[in-house]
């Protein structure tokens, strides 16, 4: 069970907390209809998956509440650190 | 009409007591959620100083995230009003019930189930996590005594729960 | 190749067992093939065979970055089965299954294929109404699969708690008699020997670290750990490395990897003689002839390469198959390990052609893959061959993430209002 | 029988005997002894059968490493456990212990068939045949394989017995409580962190335990550590797996060691949250392959050594020694001063330091350089053993009826490997020792490869002039894994380690490989030409010893296992006849039959009755939403696939939810209690999902909006009132709402008492 940091609460606090939310810095489209087939795939469906460093969302679900980013490791299952939603890409 | 009508309560009437732990149900009491951006807006609302600090309480009100407040008060306690401020007040009084568990051994029987360090979690905190797979609100009202929120229809597996960690 | 059987076996042990050759040759790469299969698991191996038995294409590498049939294919619970919900996938698994059944005798390997019975438990009307769907589709597609009521799932499996007050009562069951298990190591040794023997080179300890194009953008080759390889058509079945790999090609891929945990129990006399699954309760269970009891446990809730899982997943599945077997509280887990699953959108497997001229794949196979070991391996090395897929795969390709014909097998088994 | 209780010695207690049986004849033992020693004590040497050639098999080890001798207890209805380590069962008053794999007897097993015909069973032999004809695999060969594999008879009732399970933080966890972890401990104490120590045996002290020099230490410290508030001990505790963030899962032992199974939880889980950890987990003594090594009364010299310095008990009346590790000579030295005979010191070395050569010729013990044990007579217990030199020159045999092995030491860094931390090949001891940590974790002790046991040559193999294809020098006992197995996979060309342990089981037994992984690896390095670097090391996965299912699943046990969510209405429900389904975690009361009533005639009832006049459904488990704020209809409007902003206040209207891929994933109605105010409902077992999914679209792509979403499912219990007589049954029973259908119009909401 990892420990995850919550940005929020400023504490560390164990994963069963928290529900995983996939790979963060996905922008929405303003205007789906305006988009291409292959953009929409991209945008539903196209994943970075890397082994090694994984920008993802979480959210404190048991907690605070609040959804949140995370940097990890994905070959380590580390995090490099964990910020509010709404700050840029680290 | 209502007054021949009985609440069914999910916990039972009786405490548990043994092995330097009182398991009981909390009385009733009447429960909000609040929820805005500020503290400054729930205090506004409140007539008094709101917890800003998430985890920590005051007045009977705790500070659970970032937007969002506990507001729990005597049984008959009228909600609280917005009067224009942007506050999201959403009666809860049904939806939670509480455990109060209390003596020497209240912190190690929540930790059976309740993956937290409670022997760092100080008098007056107050935060959502979990028992088990359940999800529940502690605050730790005193050394040995904590009270535990839970939505209702997870109160009887809680007691269930709790009471058989209490009776080993 | 020295064929297999009681006689040479005997023959050997009088000899002291001085004669055996290798099972297969420990290749080192050429600079060129015809074909290169990335991964060395029983896909891979097996797409290899069968494009050099079927298809003709015998100058082909299989290429492994560890050791063969050290990735799922021998971390998975070995359960074989073909009762999927939509057309697409019953043809798909089902193809699978019949070529099971003889897989031994074809490769003169043991894969120790045992038509045990899959059996999946329903605990609430919405699986009873859920299976019986599946029980009319599979039937009508050819696939056996019947409805058994909570005593004849009793009869069938003894260890299982029926008590109506159970707190998952099993109300029922669907069963398949033709699904089974089989011995997960075997059929990557089986079809690595198989396919040596047609010619094929099995390469292990080398990593694919690039992929060559060429001004077209079609393929020419690979690099790797053990130096650059040449050749034209390149299938890619590296399930959790897949997205890797495919990086390499320039492509990003709907996948996403995922830790799975399975667990063993210490090995005991015959107590439980099927296999039993139960969605609901997210347990499944059958026991190797070894004796172990074989746990699948569930899924880590993140992406992760590590091979690693949480010791809570381990909890859960355990509470639950002691809930639904009581009789194995006292048994002990013996050893849990943990797998990397890469898991598609609508969690149906990708196996086709790719946007790159002479790039394969076959991927996405999530938590279900071993069952279509020889199938996946039929279908990629004809897909190779033909340069188009098989009417069976061609369902299965990357363009449905953008034409939207999902095959979602998990909205299949969604939850009831 | 003779005795082999030595008169004197051992931390048994000598004033409390005690009697169990075994295969059903009645034993003396004390308070104190492991099953293992008791019956050892009792002159029993012939403790189990093999897995795969049914041989007959004593013990090798006196700790939980213990290959053979796996053992069954009975005590009462369901309370039947296979496959125990004798050595690893605390004897009590009234024990059941029974043997295990053989039929009909322990001294006579038709399964030792398999033995004789052992040639024809080498390692993979079942790939290569059970083919033919086709049809036999699934009706005769496979039955006739699972019935000669598996160890233990199954439990076949379901156990009584609960389960118990915490959490635990501390500071600083400390694994084994040998010398090294005691030293940690004690330098921890009267400090401010919080520090558990936990140990697998019942009593702490481990090496320590079999040292009697360090008894009057042990005591001391085991008393400082009771005196340290800040200092938590647990033994019968098994840490058995490191998972991330150091999280590490342990299992106590609470009642298997008492005489009655009482009423508490018979085993706890701890999981256990940890600053930092120091593993002390000491080594594991490697057994040495040679032809016969395996016969009962062949055991390592350190388990010799444990029995008759902790309990007691003499493992024979006259023991050879075969060492290639001073450690091998020290134990004999200990052994022959606790009254146990021994016959001779045999080292495969043909040079060992001064001072050994003068204290065994004070000891009266002969010594032989050079040599080895090429052999072992005996069936059932040792009778003799045949020795020649390393050149295969001067056969000699020598009577003894015990051979202890003593083949170097395997740290037991089983543990460190579940962290992720990496290993690094130290040649002169010949083994693996921790390097890089991945964790905040280091080792000390002998598990770091730290120890004065002195030194020693590690070998594959004992040097034999026999042809090894023809001998049976087993490497894994518990699998009947023998070092030509290990040669004929890598002749068929297996090749890695991972490859060689899957081909022969090696390692894959019960044990985990503890005896066995290092030798299969120097046999392997031998046979390739190898350094063992380059031919890796087989992962270790937890559990370091197995685990009981029901310990890992806790407290989740029936009322416990997941929470049954009941309707406030579900008493009554419940009092009126109600057929339940299950859906998602809620029971819902499903149709109300009336005697002899099926489910079909009971829900045409209740059709009809709702089509002519009224019908009530408890629809209190569909999700409710609580949307408040000035922006509420705006986000409703966006999450929806129909318009919400023009829907007045009072009224009510359907919305269905889509993913963003098109699929169809709740739907419910909803309504606008107010300008700034909507109830939404979700289906029941959409209910969390559905709130996520908002909260999702809310915090994280449109955070400007003013409005917020509270879940009040269980805020209120919920009746849906249905048929032409609804409105007339609802009139009487509330007040301040006007129900004619002008002021109370199809999908409208009013608030009332």
């Amino acid at each position: 069970m990892i420990l995850i940091h919550c940005p929020y609460c400023d504490e560390d606090r164990p994963e069963i907390e928290f529900a995983y939310g996939g790979e963060a810095h996905i922008a929405r489209p303003l205007d789906p209809s305006a988009m291409s087939d292959a953009e929409w795939e991209r945008y539903l469906f196209i994943r970075n998956n890397p082994r090694g460093r994984h920008h993802e969302r979480w959210r404190h679900s048991h907690g605070c509440g609040r959804f949140f980013n995370a940097v990890r490791d994905t070959v380590t299952d580390k995090f490099e650190t964990t910020y509010k939603a709404g700050e840029p890409r680290k | 009409m209502s007054d021949v009508l009985t609440r069914s309560e999910p916990l039972p009437a009786e405490a548990f007591s043994g092995n330097q732990v009182v398991i009981r149900a909390a009385p009733a009491m009447a429960r909000f959620s609040l929820r805005a951006r500020t503290a400054a807006e729930v205090s506004a609302v409140l007539g008094f100083e709101a917890p800003a600090k998430i985890g920590a309480t005051a007045h009977g009100v705790a500070c659970l995230g970032p937007d969002e407040w506990m507001y729990r008060g005597a049984p008959d306690a009228p909600p609280p009003v917005a009067a224009g401020q942007m506050v999201a007040i959403t009666e809860i009084s049904h939806r939670n019930t509480a455990i109060v568990v209390e003596g020497p051994r209240g912190a190690e029987v929540l930790s059976a189930g309740c993956p937290l360090d409670l022997s760092k979690f100080d008098i007056g905190r107050a935060t959502r996590t979990v028992f088990e797979t359940v999800e529940i609100i502690v605050e730790r009202e005193a050394n040995d005594r904590f009270h535990v929120e839970v939505w209702r229809s997870f109160a009887p597996w809680l007691w269930t729960a709790i009471t058989q960690v209490a009776a080993e | 190749m020295t064929r297999f059987s009681a006689i040479s076996l005997i023959a050997k042990a009088l000899n002291g067992h001085k004669d055996w050759p290798e099972q297969w040759p420990d290749a080192a790469p050429k600079p060129a093939y015809d074909a290169i299969i990335v991964g060395g698991g029983g896909h891979g191996l097996g797409a290899a065979y069968y494009l050099a038995k079927k298809y003709g294409i015998t100058k082909v590498a299989v290429l492994e970055k560890g050791w063969i049939g050290g990735g799922n294919t021998g971390r998975n619970t070995t359960i074989i089965r073909s009762n999927y919900l939509y057309d697409e996938s019953a043809h798909l698994y089902d193809h699978a299954v019949k070529l099971w059944d003889g897989l031994s005798q074809e490769l003169n390997y043991n894969t120790m294929y045992s038509k045990r019975g899959v059996m999946m438990l329903a605990h609430n009307v919405h699986d009873i109404q859920s299976f019986k769907r599946h029980i009319h589709a599979n039937r009508l597609n050819g696939v056996d699969n019947e409805w058994l009521t909570p005593e004849e799932a009793k009869a069938y499996c003894p260890p299982l708690n029926i008590s109506p007050d159970a707190r998952y009562p099993v109300l029922g069951a669907a069963l398949q008699r033709r699904g089974g298990t089989a011995r997960h190591d075997t059929v990557a040794w089986g079809y690595a020997r198989a396919a040596a023997a047609l010619g094929v080179d099995v390469i292990q300890n080398c990593a694919v670290t690039g992929i060559n194009r060429g001004p077209d953008g079609a393929v020419t080759g690979v690099e790797t750990t053990r130096g650059s390889i040449a050749c034209k058509r390149i299938g890619v079945s590296a399930a959790g490395n897949t997205s890797v790999i495919m990086q390499m090609a320039g492509l990003d891929f709907p996948l996403e990897s995922y830790p799975l945990q399975a667990l063993v129990s210490e090995p005991v006399k015959p107590i439980f003689p099927c296999v039993v699954m139960s969605n609901t309760v997210h347990a499944y269970m059958s026991q190797s002839d070894k004796g172990e009891l074989v746990i699948g446990a569930g899924t880590d809730q993140y992406v992760s390469y590590s091979q690693r899982g949480a010791l809570h997943i381990v909890e859960h599945t355990l509470a639950a198959i002691c809930e639904i077997f009581p009789i194995f509280r006292r048994m002990r887990m013996l050893r849990t390990w943990g797998g990397i699953v890469d898991v598609t959108p609508d969690r149906s497997p990708i196996l086709g052609k790719t946007p790159v001229q002479g790039l394969y794949v076959n991927c996405g196979w999530g938590t279900g893959g071993f069952k279509a070991t020889p199938g996946a391996g039929d279908l990629l090395a004809y897909t190779m061959a033909k340069d188009e897929p098989h009417p069976i795969n061609a369902p299965f390709n990357l363009d449905r993430f953008r034409n939207g014909r999902l095959i979602d097998e998990a909205a299949a088994a969604a939850v009831a209002h | 029988m003779t005795s082999y209780r030595l008169p004197q010695g051992g931390r048994i207690n000598r004033a409390a005997p005690l009697t169990f049986t075994f295969d059903g004849k009645s034993y003396q033992g004390f308070e104190g002894d492991t099953l293992a020693s008791a019956l050892l004590a009792n002159g029993v040497q012939l403790f189990g059968r093999s897995f795969k050639y049914h041989r007959p098999r004593g013990l090798v080890g006196a700790g939980s490493e213990e290959p053979n001798a796996l053992i069954s207890v009975t005590r009462g209805p369901g309370r039947f456990t296979p496959n125990l380590r004798a050595t690893s069962i605390e004897a009590y008053h009234g024990l059941k212990a029974t043997s295990q794999n053989r039929w009909p007897s322990l001294r006579f097993d038709f399964g030792a068939i398999n033995d004789r015909l052992g040639m024809f069973f080498p390692a993979g032999f079942y790939n290569k045949t059970f083919m033919w004809p086709r049809s036999f695999w699934e009706k005769l060969y496979e039955p006739a394989i699972r019935q000669m594999a598996g160890l233990g008879n199954p439990p076949t009732e379901d156990d009584p017995d609960h389960y118990s399970a915490t959490y635990a933080h501390c500071d600083l966890l400390i694994i084994g409580a040998g010398p090294a972890g005691i030293d940690a401990a004690l330098e921890a104490a009267g400090t401010k962190k919080r520090v558990i120590l936990i140990d697998e045996q019942p009593e702490a002290g481990g090496g320590a335990l079999a040292d009697p020099c360090l008894w009057a230490w042990l005591e001391r410290s085991l008393q400082a550590l009771a005196d340290a508030p800040n200092v938590t001990l647990l033994t019968r505790t098994t840490a058995f797996g490191y998972f991330h963030d150091n999280f590490i899962g342990a299992v106590e032992r609470l009642t298997d060691h008492q005489s009655e199974p009482g009423h508490g939880p018979r085993e706890k889980l701890w999981r256990i949250r940890a600053g930092d950890v120091i593993l002390a987990q000491g080594a594991i003594e490697r057994p040495l392959v040679f032809d016969g090594n395996d016969t009962p009364g062949v055991m390592l010299a350190s388990a010799a050594k444990t029995f008759a310095v902790r309990y007691g008990v003499a493992v024979g009346q006259s023991a050879a020694v075969m060492t290639s590790h001073d450690s091998g000579w020290r134990d004999a030295f200990l052994l022959k001063q606790s009254g146990v005979g021994i016959a001779a010191i045999i080292d495969v070395r043909s040079e060992v330091a001064r001072p050994l050569h003068d204290q065994a010729a004070a000891l009266g013990i002969p010594v032989r350089l050079g040599q080895s044990v090429i052999g072992v007579t005996g069936r059932h217990a040792v009778q003799s053993i045949e020795i020649a030199a390393n050149d295969g020159t001067g056969r000699t045999t020598l009577p003894c009826d015990a051979v202890l092995m003593a083949g170097g030491w395997t740290p037991t860094v089983h543990l460190w490997s579940h962290s992720k931390g990496s290993l690094d090949w130290r040649e002169d001891i010949g083994a693996f020792v921790p390097a890089r940590p991945a964790e905040k974790v280091r080792c000390v002790g002998a598990c770091a490869g730290n120890w004065d046991f002195g030194s020693g040559l590690t070998i594959d193999a004992l040097p034999t002039p026999k042809d090894p294809r023809r001998i049976k020098a087993f490497v894994d006992f518990q699998n009947d894994v023998t070092a030509k197995d290990i040669r004929l996979a890598i002749q068929e060309g297996f090749r890695s380690i991972e490859h060689i342990k899957r081909y022969t089981t090696n390692g894959m037994a019960t044990d985990q490989g503890k005896t066995s992984n290092l030798n299969g690896l120097q046999i392997a390095s031998t046979a390739l030409a190898r350094p063992v670097p380059e031919i890796g090391l087989t992962t270790f996965r937890p559990p370091y010893t197995p685990q009981s299912f029901g310990a890992l699943a806790g407290h989740a046990k029936g009322a416990l296992f997941q929470p049954t969510r009941k309707t406030n209405i579900d008493s009554w429900a419940e009092d009126n006849g109600a057929v339940f389904e299950l859906v998602a975690q809620w029971r819902r009361a499903r149709y109300f039959p009336q005697p002899g009533e099926d489910m079909h005639a009971a829900v045409n009832r209740e059709c009809r009755a709702v089509r002519q006049s009224v019908g009530i459904f408890d629809a209190s488990t569909l999700g409710k939403i609580e949307v408040v704020g000035p922006d509420a209809a705006e986000f409703i409007n966006r999450m929806y696939t129909n318009p919400w902003k023009s829907l007045e206040p009072g009224r009510c209207r359907y919305g269905l939810l889509l993913k963003e891929d098109g699929f169809i994933t709740d739907d419910g109605v909803s309504a606008r209690l107010a300008e700034d105010r909507f109830h939404l409902t979700t289906t029941t077992g959409g209910a969390a999902r559905v709130l996520n999914m908002m909260e999702d679209y809310l915090q994280t792509e449109w955070p400007d909006l003013n409005v917020w979403l509270t879940s009040t499912t269980e805020q209120y219990a919920v009746i849906a009132l249905q048929g032409p007589m609804a409105r007339k049954l609802l009139e009487p029973l509330v007040e301040r709402i006007d129900l004619s259908p002008e002021a109370f119009p199809h999908m409208a909401v009013r608030e009332g008492v």
